[in-house]
């Protein structure tokens, strides 16, 4: 119980660098960082343009770290930040920021917003302005261990399941293995064929892997709040693990903020570069494909498109795997308007799912992925992020549009022929 | 040497050059209405007027140009008086062209005279006087 | 003071002090901005080709897909009052010869009356990025007292420059002195103002390149 | 046409169509509409006879005597010489015969005799510095002959850039503390005739219309008057269509030079400067400065001396770099400084980091 503004502006005196900076000496307020958002696109409130979601950030930057900032500030002319504003500007940071980075993708004069409201959150959750519903994500994730409240055990009874089910093995805590497999607790909970799908195509590729019994859950709800020794603590299960069991690389689940979590952010997080391999696993899986470890048969005939994760392609530089993955599964592959790097937002990204009163706003700026959905009507949906995929669940249901939603490991996963009877014969 | 040998004034004079490179400003045309006006208000009102060529930005080929259209009419006077004056009719009757030299033979004022004999011309009557003076003692030396 | 005295003060005094105000604000801004530094980035880069600080410096001035059609006012205006800017500031040939003389470096000019004509598409392209701010809602909530000084700042040089060559209103001497004192004023307020993207533009978009090229994301 | 003037010019063998045409140039010289030729001759006519001619005192101050020279040497010196017949030239120290002694008794009888009535003519600047030590007439400086001689003058004429602005004496770094007759006397009309030197009918045009109208021509807000320093140079050039063209000589002896083209960009400055010499002309209208192929330095204007240089454009600025290494050294330390206090600043928030726990992200 120790938020305060005093604590929030020290840590935001911490985390303003060059770049930011150079940043905000730079925006000459063309707004056209708004075009990119879909939360404005949607609603038409000039409030959400992004940088604008920065105000108070800009203006404690000026006041603590330039000469006339600094005057300003003595003579009154510049309004010092206070609880009330942050208070007000929660909206504008969490629940209309999905941390998607369109905005950083479009500025004119290359300001890199995303990379801002990020730093940004770290302020306001440190003066105790961050929402609810991350906080409890939070909570959850560091007292059990994952955001939904998943423990070991419920983790166990998958694997059993699976084991069962498939005849294949899941190596629990294996030291030495090769991949060690990392899920997100939607994918406990919500998706079990991903741990199967995991199984098969590793069995196929004849690949050595493992779960790890103290890092099994890959989400990082202290990057969403804004947090970095929150962030920290949960990246540091995950090198922990993985350090103990001596794997080479560890695989993120489809999960976008996971990955960026562990991949870009983990090493500076923990202060030291990984001794192991960060992949998503589209990634691991576009790297079989190329090296023909991963083979398919048949083809899916309806039409389907895929939906780029904003942090797995604009943000993660995934952008190719997944559709080479998707051409070699699917005869009728029809991309929606803006795929791949300017993909729109399922809106739900950053934490923003996690906010109840931010729902009204979310299905308002899904209308944005509804138009896209629209323009090539697609039998189903395919993506490759569990978030994404609760996020587009909702929307379609709101919207009354029948389209189903997959993940693509688990689409591979099923044209993977059946190994364990060509094992056993 | 004289002083008018001395090339003061640098004109271009090749004959191919277009009309900007001739010198000329293209203000003269315009003064031909002027003069116009001016006659119109001799005739209708008796009055005399003059324009004064050095008050304007007038280059020597515009000069020369205006002269050119003016022309030479019948009456041609000299006045000898401190330097040299010459008091021209143009073709236009009524329109005089009046150039005072100092005692260098430098122009030191030109004027555009309307009107039906030039004041400087005329003689004055204290000056008649004068010469009626010496007219009589003439007269008399001879009787 | 009368406009001979006006004259000789702003080219004299007058562009002393903007030029010295000018030269030691982009300094002090420079330092103040820059010195702030930054963490190294400790996360494994990934290399993509095209994903670069300096890649990203050219590649910024190109709209992403989609985004002229949704605004095609700032791109179109943008585009033509920055290099009608360009033109007019630096091929117009008495602006070369001034800077000749100062540092003895020249190069060609275009005929004054091209850059006649850019001088007025650009003040023409500004009214009308003016007029934008003024229509479009998500502008108009952004601007503030600056964005208005900074655009006076800009067209005023343009527009007495323009009516100096031109011969309007004033006499050529008062017109020259007033084009000379508004380019004094937008050297003493460009350090100070969103007008500084003249220079940081090129450090926010190496950031952003380099920042996302260590990813392997081509910005 | 009557008076004693006219009559003392018949005697000399001056006729009435002579002076009709002197005054005819001298009205277009003032650019007094052609009609004003008349009314001077007119008037100048019946100027009074030589017993009530009035007294005009000529003082030389810090000067180079070039103004005197122009004036005695006027293109037409046998008629201006009959304008000064129209006065009464009571000291002038380069044309007086007597001297020492003689000379400033025939000064003080003049200023005696005349109190109130004088014109007082100063050419040269007067040199504050040293208690005015700098240039002193019969012991006394020209600060305390100035004010003196002013005392009874009915109207000043400060003859010459020096007297009128302070010149060449006053120019950067002005040593000898240079100040106008404008400076120092506040209490008469000063007609200002600038110039280096100025055009000598400029001062006949002035006593002729004193002559003529019996008051003091219509001076501009620098005290000039305003029928030969109404108009720049550049306004009355006859380059000037050249100029309205575009077509610019670029060097003195290039193609354009030798057209005639404007010579504004080699440093020509008739457009920022008021005189005469583009109707006038000098040396008997034989040529002028702009005629003879050289820009303007604009010397009837104030300071024209330090006003960036006489072959630079108007355009172009003095000398703009002056500052500019010291304004960067300035920069850069403030930079510095500010760097340092902001990286203190930065790291003072780093080591008073205190690690958030679940509990802090509550108030």
């Amino acid at each position: 119980m120790s938020a305060s503004l005093e604590k929030g502006i020290r840590v935001l005196k911490e985390v303003i660098d060059a770049p930011m900076a150079s940043y905000f000496s730079s925006c000459v307020h063309c707004g056209l960082c708004a075009e990119a958002c879909l939360f404005y696109t949607e609603t038409g409130d000039p409030k959400y343009t992004p940088i604008h979601k920065l105000e108070p950030l800009r203006r404690l930057y000026e006041q603590e770290y330039t000469l006339l900032g600094r005057l300003g500030k003595l003579v009154g002319l510049s309004k010092p930040v206070t609880d009330d504003e942050l208070e007000e500007w929660k909206e504008l940071v969490y629940n209309s920021c999905t941390l998607c980075g369109r905005c950083s993708a479009v500025c004119p004069v290359g300001n890199d917003i995303v990379y801002m409201v990020r730093k940004f959150r770290e302020g306001m959750s440190a003066s105790g302005h961050a929402p609810e519903g991350i906080i409890g994500a939070v909570n959850r994730t560091v007292t059990i261990g994952s955001p939904m409240g998943v423990k070991l055990p419920a983790v166990k009874a998958q694997m059993k399941h699976v084991e069962e089910d498939y005849g294949l093995p899941i190596p629990l805590d294996a030291e030495g293995a090769e991949y060690m497999v990392m899920l997100s607790s939607m994918e406990i909970i919500n998706f079990p064929e991903y741990l199967a799908a995991i199984a098969k195509i590793m069995h196929q590729a004849g690949k050595t892997w493992t779960l790890c019994s103290t890092a099994f859950e890959a989400t990082n709800a202290g990057m969403q709040i804004g947090n970095s020794d929150l962030a920290k603590l949960l990246v540091m299960r995950i090198v922990d693990g993985a350090e103990k069991l001596k794997v080479k690389t560890v695989i993120s689940p489809e999960c976008g903020h996971a990955y960026s979590a562990l991949r870009w952010e983990g090493a500076n997080l923990i202060g030291r570069p990984f001794t192991f391999k960060v992949q998503h696993i589209i990634e691991v899986l576009g790297e079989f494909q190329e090296k023909g470890l991963l083979k398919t048969e048949g083809f899916e005939t309806d039409k389907l498109t895929f939906h780029d994760p904003c942090q797995l392609a604009r943000r993660g530089g995934v952008i190719n795997q997944q559709r080479n993955l998707m051409n070699m599964i699917a005869k009728d592959f029809v991309e929606m308007p803006d795929a791949g790097y300017m993909n729109w937002c399922c809106g739900g990204g950053g934490g923003a799912s996690a906010i109840e009163e931010g729902e009204e706003l979310r299905m308002e700026a899904f209308k944005k992925k509804k138009s896209q959905l629209d323009a090539v009507k697609p039998d189903r949906l395919v993506t490759a992020c569990a978030n994404c995929r609760i996020v587009l669940e909702e929307g379609l249901e709101h919207y009354q549009m029948d389209i189903p939603v997959l993940g693509l490991t688990e689409l591979i996963a099923e044209h993977i022929p059946d190994q364990t009877s060509t094992k056993g014969a | 040497m004289p002083l008018d040998a001395i090339p003061v004034v640098v004109i271009n004079t090749s004959e191919s050059t277009p009309l900007i490179d001739s010198g000329l400003s293209g203000n003269a045309p315009v003064l031909l209405r002027e003069i116009a006006e001016l006659l119109q208000r001799l005739l209708t009102s008796d009055e005399a007027s003059a324009i004064d060529l050095r008050a304007l930005p007038l280059t020597p080929a515009d000069l020369d140009w205006l002269r050119q259209a003016l022309g030479r009419g019948q009456v041609v006077a000299t006045l000898e008086a401190e330097g040299e004056s010459t008091l021209n009719e143009t073709v236009c009757p009524g329109v005089w062209w009046v150039t005072h030299h100092n005692e260098n033979g430098a122009v030191a004022s030109e004027f555009i005279e309307v009107t039906y004999v030039p004041e400087l011309l005329k003689a004055h009557p204290d000056d008649v006087r004068i010469g009626l003076e010496h007219l009589e003692l003439l007269i008399s030396d001879l009787s | 003071m009368n406009d001979m005295q006006f004259l000789t003060w702003v080219r004299g005094t007058g562009l002393d002090i903007a030029v010295s105000i000018f030269v030691l604000g982009v300094l002090w801004r420079l330092f103040e901005i820059y010195s702030l530094g930054r963490k190294p980035d400790l996360a494994a880069p990934r290399s993509t080709p095209g994903a670069s600080g300096w890649n990203t410096v050219f590649r910024r001035s190109v709209p992403p897909p989609g985004m002229m059609k949704r605004s095609p006012v700032s791109y179109i205006g943008g585009y033509i009052f920055h290099i009608g800017l360009a033109i007019v500031v630096f091929l117009f040939a008495p602006h070369i010869l001034l800077v000749e003389n100062l540092t003895g470096l020249s190069w060609p000019g275009l005929p004054s009356q091209f850059v006649d004509l850019a001088a007025v598409v650009t003040m023409a392209a500004m009214v009308v990025v003016l007029f934008d701010r003024i229509n479009k809602p998500v502008k108009r909530y952004l601007s503030t007292f600056g964005d208005w000084f900074t655009w006076t700042l800009t067209f005023l040089p343009v527009l007495t420059g323009w009516m100096a060559v031109q011969h309007l209103v004033l006499p050529y001497t008062t017109m020259l002195a007033l084009h000379i004192l508004t380019v004094e004023l937008l050297l003493i307020f460009l350090p100070f103002t969103k007008l500084f993207h003249a220079f940081t533009v090129f450090g926010s978009r190496w950031y952003i390149g380099k920042i996302n090229g260590h990813k392997g994301v081509v910005v | 046409m009557q008076g004693p003037l006219i009559d003392t010019l018949a005697r000399q063998g001056v006729t009435r169509r002579t002076f009709m045409k002197y005054c005819a140039t001298l009205a277009s010289m003032m650019a007094l509409p052609p009609a004003a030729g008349r009314a001077m001759a007119e008037a100048m006519a019946a100027a009074p006879a030589a017993t009530k001619r009035p007294s005009v005192i000529w003082l030389p101050f810090q000067e180079c005597t070039g103004c005197t020279e122009s004036i005695t040497r006027s293109h037409s010196p046998s008629l201006e010489g009959l304008i000064f017949d129209a006065i009464s030239l009571d000291y002038q120290e380069t044309l007086m015969a007597a001297a020492g002694h003689q000379a400033e008794e025939a000064l003080h009888n003049a200023m005696k005799e005349n109190e109130g009535k004088y014109l007082l003519v100063i050419d040269g600047s007067i040199p504050l510095g040293l208690d005015g030590a700098y240039s002193c007439i019969g012991g006394k400086s020209n600060l305390e002959s100035l004010k003196e001689a002013a005392k009874g003058a009915a109207a000043i004429v400060a003859m010459g850039s020096c007297a009128a602005f302070g010149g060449i004496p006053k120019a950067n770094p002005n040593p000898t503390g240079a100040v106008s007759v404008s400076d120092i006397i506040k209490d008469k009309p000063i007609i200002n005739i600038p110039g280096c030197p100025p055009i000598p009918v400029v001062m006949t045009g002035v006593l002729a219309h004193f002559l003529t109208f019996g008051s003091l021509p219509e001076l501009d807000s620098k005290g000039r008057p305003k029928a030969f320093y109404g108009e720049t140079i550049h306004d009355r050039c006859y380059r000037r269509p050249f100029y309205d063209q575009g077509k610019f000589a670029k060097t003195f002896d290039d193609e354009g030079a030798r057209n005639g083209w404007c010579l504004f960009e080699l440093g020509c400055k008739g457009p920022v400067t008021y005189n005469a010499c583009a109707t006038v002309k000098w040396n008997g209208g034989t040529s002028w400065p702009v005629e003879s192929g050289h820009g303007c330095l604009g010397c009837s204007e104030p300071d024209f001396w330090d006003a960036g240089g006489f072959y630079k454009a108007l355009s172009m600025p003095a000398d703009p770099l002056k500052f500019a290494s010291t304004a960067a050294a300035v920069g850069a330390v403030a930079g510095v400084a500010i760097s340092f206090a902001n990286r203190g600043k930065k790291s003072a928030a780093k080591s008073a980091h205190e690690t958030t726990t679940l509990a802090d992200l509550e108030k």
